[in-house]
């Protein structure tokens, strides 16, 4: 647990308004403000969080509010360290972390796509997954699915 | 009209229309196109009314030699002047559409011309002066034809007339040393003083004709101006220069060592008391069979890929001749005429698409024309057949000679050098075929219109005539017997379709048949299965995606795989030691200039330090 | 063979082609084809049935749809069929393609495959076993004799009941060689 | 005179009838290798039919049609000069090297109809296929070359008939060497494993045959099927002694076939580089030595 605390030493100092917890051995949870997440993930990487793994998201609809996950692994220590920050549901919007992490378009590209999150900053927020998709983000909590289902795919006389 | 006049017209018509033609130029275009076009035909005209002819007649006497300079015709003349008619003669046709937006025409007309009259007079001049005169005319006009374009062509042509300068002085050196010796230029008469030379004379002089000869041949350690040559000069000219120019090298080869030198003698000469002189004339034959075949397989700009099959395909004709039997030197005169033909054709197909895509050669850009240029692809299928050697063209029966013999002599190391050598030609001309006529078509090509009549004509006709000897052999197998008698070689006696079943079996209608038999019997089946629905270039399989425009084609680096293995071994590594020599001969010269400093005081101190040192050198002498 | 089919096979010996020599298309398009595997190869062999998996749709004549089908893949299904030379033959596998499975709700997944494409048998289940495989073949040779398995008439006939229902799930695709290619390209 | 009339006729039957059942066979083996039951023999039969009847054909031009033609007319007539047991009806015009050169027919046929589909994939098979060719060409040739130096002649019937005298004639005792790097490239030249990269299904989608469908994969199969026969008869005649008839012939050609397929059927593939490697070295160098003895013993 030694070096976990060096760490969340490291990011309290760096970082305002972050709360860092320890939650066990090799599993830290940071939570800071939608502003500071890219200078955070500057941060991290310093400390050694090399690598960003994965970018999820959860839509707290009762909250009204999107919460993105960066899941970040530290080769060095070991340690899984999930950076997370939210967003105002209405037009969510937040700073592209390409320069810290390339290879976070792809995540973002998907993210933008099924949840409606604008990256400023990421030059590729094209259609992605999704077949020319029309209607609202999908994976919102609010979309609703039913409905649409019936709409596009709704059953009607076939050909036997 | 009788022999003797039309043979007398020939040389003269063709110098004088070379003028005419430059003159007429200066009145009208059009003028000048038809009697370009009129005048080449009209040597073609002549030598087939000269066929069988022989003859001699002196054209001009050197009183103060004592010597006169002569024409003469032969089966072996006639054969090679109407080679290089009959090229010459299509190459221009080819010209009227090819080269109509293009400057300097007049001089163009005027230089083509007069390269086909130089060839006529090579091949046809009966004494050694005269010879030597053709080939010069022949060797500078082509250094102002290759140069034509300027720009990187100048760099090609100086390399080009640096090598051909360097053979035209070995040539000189032998042509002076025979005068001396026999005492006449006549070629008969060289030949009977040659009979009585001691052999390391004759090897002497073989060597220095064949070097002169094998610069313009381009046989390998000489071979580099050709690549550059062909690719820079423009397609009618590459035509000719592949066709038929570069294959003087072999009239050369067989003037000297079946002619001046009769052959007997030549079988009997060693290098170095050890290496049979003809096994090393072979063994050059089947490294520039081997190594520039190879090296072709790494070419994306299509001319420079032909060029280096040029190389390869005159490997064929030095094996076949130093081989000496006489199926091994029918092939390898055959193959001087084939090689004309379908080289000649496939740079004219290059130069149909090069016409109308804007000049576009570069292999990896082109694709799909077949279906906007289907006689221009029927035009480069022949001209492949013909350099694979697939039976049925000319190609074959060449090869099969060569091989024949080289088999029945028991020499399978030259022979399978000369197989191989197929198997590579296969790889490069199937990728030259494939990547501009096959695959899918770019767009930018959708306008791409069939190539203009004066090019399918010589396209057309050169392609029957690669099936027309393919078939029927023996046609030109029996001028070539009439040659082989002339040399004193037993003649081959061939039939019209092969030769007779006492030397080997080889019969092309048999074939013929057999394919077309048998083709027929596939297409009658293909034709009672259900009729197909033709579909278009982008209805095709893509993993369930969309075909993407213009970018679903294979032909980048077409056989990676291979190059990977031999790609080390083969590089033009003759090419980088001349440039590493030519680099390194400016620095020793360079600093051989800082002797020179132009002051008179060391000029003065060199004398005079030149002095002190024979002084001190016959005092030396003394003690 | 037995002695009755001798006579059936003379008398049309493109019937006889058809039914023993389907070669399916090895196209995977969901999780069903994870059975596809034990059926080709030793545990089950396919081949002795004269199946045989082929790599692109020009040559083969049995489409096996293995499973969901997601919009993106089904513009691919259009396509490969589309490619497929007649007689070509569709069958359903797993209770995806039949009413979407547990797919039933998805927003990305078609549910009811017949309305897009001509299929000629089902084989339910979620997995089905490589044995229903074999049941649906036998199957399809009987429908084949009996002249039942007519997917590819039944599609050329109702072109435009498919064709709109193909363009209400997928307005975009392009239904016809070269149309609209560079577009897809843009976006793809 | 009439005998050759009717071996001319007979002799493409009985090879497309010999082509089709190894080609039945090599299924059947090879699903027994797998410990499969495998189809019934007669199934290529039945894939050829279907092809043939199908009820749509898809074409890419007139040069993908005529290629397509080429391909089985070229394996066809190179049958006709290659002695089969007692029957050699064009052996008089043509000789080894004439059928070496008519091989390539069939696969430039191909080649035109893989190019004219408008398909990467077919160009890939092709490129790899003739890759594979420069391949084994070496060794062959070598080999080749060391029996028509060995028997002095480049004719096959002569060569067969040398050979026929005893068991002790055939070239497989008097020239080892040769045969054995023949057979060590002879999965190369029938191009089955570990040397089928060419018309890999699962790298490219079948190479050249990825456009074809209906008769034209039907043409494909029948010409992959005579050049089958093409290569094993070659080399029954240059190793095996020929046949003293059809049926001898064919069972020289059935034991090789076996053995080759056998070899498919536990092989995996090579990559190009591989194969291209593994042909250049061994069956290359025991071919030139068998070469080098040939030459050293009939100076």
């Amino acid at each position: 647990m030694m070096r976990e605390q060096e760490i969340k030493k490291a990011i309290e100092k760096s970082t305002d308004g972050a709360t860092v917890t320890v939650l066990k051995k090799g599993r830290i949870l940071v939570t800071v403000p939608a502003a500071a997440a890219v200078s955070t993930l500057i941060c991290l990487k310093a400390v050694g969080f090399e690598h960003l793994s994965a970018i999820s998201c959860t839509d707290w609809l009762e909250q009204g509010e999107l919460e993105l996950v960066y899941h970040l692994w530290s080769y060095q220590d070991k340690v899984h360290l999930m950076l997370k920050t939210r967003l105002a549901r209405e037009n969510p919007q937040t700073v592209t972390a390409i320069p810290v992490f390339p290879h976070t378009q792809t995540y973002e590209r998907e993210i933008h796509e099924m949840y409606g999150v604008h990256f400023e900053g990421n030059p590729r927020l094209t259609p992605f997954l999704l077949e020319h998709w029309e209607g609202p983000p999908p994976m919102r909590r609010d979309f609703q699915m039913r409905d649409y289902v019936k709409e596009k795919f709704g059953v009607e006389e076939r050909i036997s | 009209m009788s022999g003797q006049t039309a043979f007398t017209l020939i040389l003269p018509i063709a110098f004088g229309s070379a003028a005419v033609v430059y003159l007429s130029g200066k009145i009208s275009a059009a003028l000048r196109n038809f009697l370009a076009v009129f005048f080449a035909a009209v040597p073609l005209v002549l030598l087939t009314a000269l066929y069988g002819y022989t003859g001699k007649i002196v054209y001009y006497d050197l009183s103060f030699l004592n010597q006169s300079l002569i024409l003469r015709i032969d089966a072996f003349a006639w054969y090679f002047a109407s080679a290089v008619a009959l090229i010459d003669f299509l190459a221009i046709v080819f010209s009227l559409r090819y080269m109509e937006d293009k400057k300097q025409l007049d001089f163009y007309y005027f230089a083509m011309l007069l390269v086909n009259a130089g060839m006529l007079g090579i091949v046809l001049s009966g004494d050694l002066l005269s010879f030597f005169m053709f080939w010069e005319i022949m060797s500078w006009i082509t250094y102002l034809l290759i140069s034509y374009k300027g720009g990187k062509a100048v760099a090609a042509a100086l390399k080009y007339m640096i090598m051909s300068i360097m053979g035209s002085c070995a040539m000189l050196l032998a042509l002076g040393s025979l005068y001396s010796t026999c005492g006449t230029f006549d070629i008969s008469g060289v030949a009977e003083g040659m009979s009585s030379a001691t052999p390391g004379y004759r090897l002497f002089i073989l060597l220095l004709m064949i070097f002169s000869f094998g610069i313009k041949n381009a046989i390998v350690p000489v071979h580099v101006w050709l690549p550059d040559a062909h690719s820079e000069a423009v397609s009618p000219f590459s035509a000719v220069l592949s066709g038929v120019l570069v294959r003087m090298g072999i009239y050369g080869f067989l003037l000297v060592m079946f002619v001046l030198v009769r052959w007997n003698a030549v079988l009997e000469l060693r290098i170095l008391g050890l290496l049979d002189f003809h096994l090393v004339f072979c063994w050059i034959g089947a490294i520039t069979i081997v190594v520039p075949t190879f090296i072709a397989l790494l070419q994306d700009d299509a001319k420079r890929l032909l060029a280096w099959h040029g190389i390869g395909q005159g490997g064929y004709m030095v094996l076949g001749i130093g081989l000496g039997t006489s199926m091994g030197i029918a092939g390898g005169v055959f193959h001087t005429l084939n090689h004309a033909t379908y080289i000649a054709l496939l740079f004219m197909v290059v130069g149909a698409v090069e016409y109308r895509t804007n000049g576009v050669r570069d292999l990896n850009e082109l694709g799909g024309l077949a279906k906007k240029m289907p006689i221009t692809f029927i035009g480069g299928l022949t001209g492949i057949l013909g350099l694979i050697g697939v039976p049925l063209t000319n190609g074959f029966v060449s090869k099969w000679l060569i091989y024949k013999s080289l088999v029945m002599n028991e020499r399978p190391l030259l022979a399978f050098a000369a197989l191989i050598g197929t198997w590579g030609t296969i790889l490069s001309v199937f990728k030259f075929l494939h990547h501009i006529f096959l695959g899918q078509l770019p767009q930018k090509y959708n306008n791409v219109k069939e190539a203009p009549f004066s090019m399918r004509f010589s396209i057309i006709t050169l392609s029957l005539v690669i099936f027309l000897f393919g078939i029927f052999p023996g046609l030109p197998l029996t001028v070539i017997s009439a040659m082989l008698d002339s040399f004193g070689i037993i003649p081959l006696n061939p039939t019209l379709f092969g030769v007779p079943s006492t030397l080997g079996e080889l019969n092309t209608i048999t074939i013929l048949a057999a394919v077309l038999a048998m083709m027929v019997i596939g297409y009658a089946v293909f034709a009672w299965a259900r009729k197909a629905r033709r579909t278009d270039q982008f209805d095709s399989y893509g993993a369930g995606a969309y075909v993407p425009v213009n970018r679903y084609q294979y032909s980048v680096r077409f056989y990676e795989r291979a190059y990977e293995v031999i790609g080390p071994y083969i590089r033009d590594r003759i090419d980088e030691f001349y440039i590493w020599f030519v680099e390194k001969a400016e620095g020793f010269f360079d600093t051989a200039r800082k002797i020179y400093t132009g002051n008179v005081n060391s000029s003065t101190a060199y004398i005079v330090f030149l002095l002190a040192v024979l002084v001190i050198l016959k005092m030396w002498g003394r003690f | 063979m037995d002695r009755a089919d001798i006579a059936k096979t003379l008398k049309s010996p493109a019937n006889w082609g058809q039914k023993y020599s389907l070669w399916a298309v090895y196209f995977c398009t969901g999780c069903g084809v994870i059975e596809i595997p034990p059926v080709i190869t030793s545990r089950w062999d396919a081949e002795r049935f004269g199946v045989l998996p082929m790599a692109t749709p020009r040559q083969g004549n049995l489409f096996l749809i293995t499973g969901y089908v997601s919009l993106k893949t089904m513009g691919a299904i259009i396509r490969t069929y589309d490619q497929m030379p007649d007689p070509k033959y569709v069958v359903g596998f797993g209770s995806c393609p039949v009413n979407g499975g547990m797919y039933w709700d998805s927003y990305n997944t078609i549910k009811h495959l017949d309305k897009y494409l001509p299929v000629d048998g089902w084989i339910a289940g979620c997995m089905p076993r490589p044995e229903a495989i074999f049941v649906a073949v036998v199957h399809l040779w009987q429908m084949i004799d009996k002249g039942m398995a007519t997917g590819y008439q039944k599609y050329k006939e109702n072109y435009e009941y498919y064709e709109r229902n193909q363009r209400e799930i997928l307005p975009h695709l392009p239904k016809f060689a070269g149309e609209k290619t560079e577009a897809v390209g843009q976006t793809l | 005179m009439v005998q050759q009339v009717i071996s001319m006729i007979v002799l493409p039957v009985i090879a497309l009838v010999i082509a089709v059942f190894f080609l039945g066979l090599s299924r059947k083996i090879t699903a027994r290798i797998h410990r499969r039951h495998g189809p019934p023999l007669y199934q290529p039969l039945i894939d050829v039919v279907k092809l043939l009847t199908q009820k749509e054909n898809i074409s890419h031009g007139t040069i993908f049609d005529l290629g397509i033609v080429l391909s089985v007319a070229g394996g066809l007539a190179t049958i006709l000069f290659i002695p089969a047991g007692g029957l050699h009806p064009l052996s008089s015009s043509g000789d080894f090297l004439v059928v070496l050169y008519l091989m390539l027919l069939s696969p430039l046929g191909l080649a035109l109809a893989a190019g004219a589909s408008e398909n990467p994939n077919a160009s890939i098979g092709v490129s790899r296929k003739f890759i594979l060719a420069l391949g084994y060409e070496v060794p062959f040739l070598l080999a080749a070359l060391a029996v028509m130096v060995h028997f002095r002649t480049t004719s096959l019937v002569e060569i067969v008939s040398l050979q026929r005298e005893s068991l002790l004639n055939w070239s497989v005792f008097t020239l080892p060497l040769p045969a054995l790097a023949t057979f060590l490239v002879l999965p190369a030249m029938l191009s089955i494993r570990p040397f089928d990269f060419a018309g890999a299904p699962q790298e490219v989608a079948s190479g050249p045959l990825v456009e074809l469908g209906g008769k034209y994969l039907a043409f494909a199969a029948i010409q992959g099927a005579l050049h089958t026969y093409i290569v094993l008869a070659i080399f029954v005649d240059l190793y095996l002694g020929g046949g003293a008839n059809i049926l001898t012939f064919f069972l020289k050609m059935l034991a090789v076939f076996f053995i080759g397929v056998c070899i498919n059927g536990v092989m995996p593939r090579f990559r190009v580089k591989q194969a291209l490697i593994y042909l250049w070295k061994w069956p290359a160098i025991i071919a030139f030595a068998g070469l080098v003895i040939v030459m050293w013993t009939s100076r």
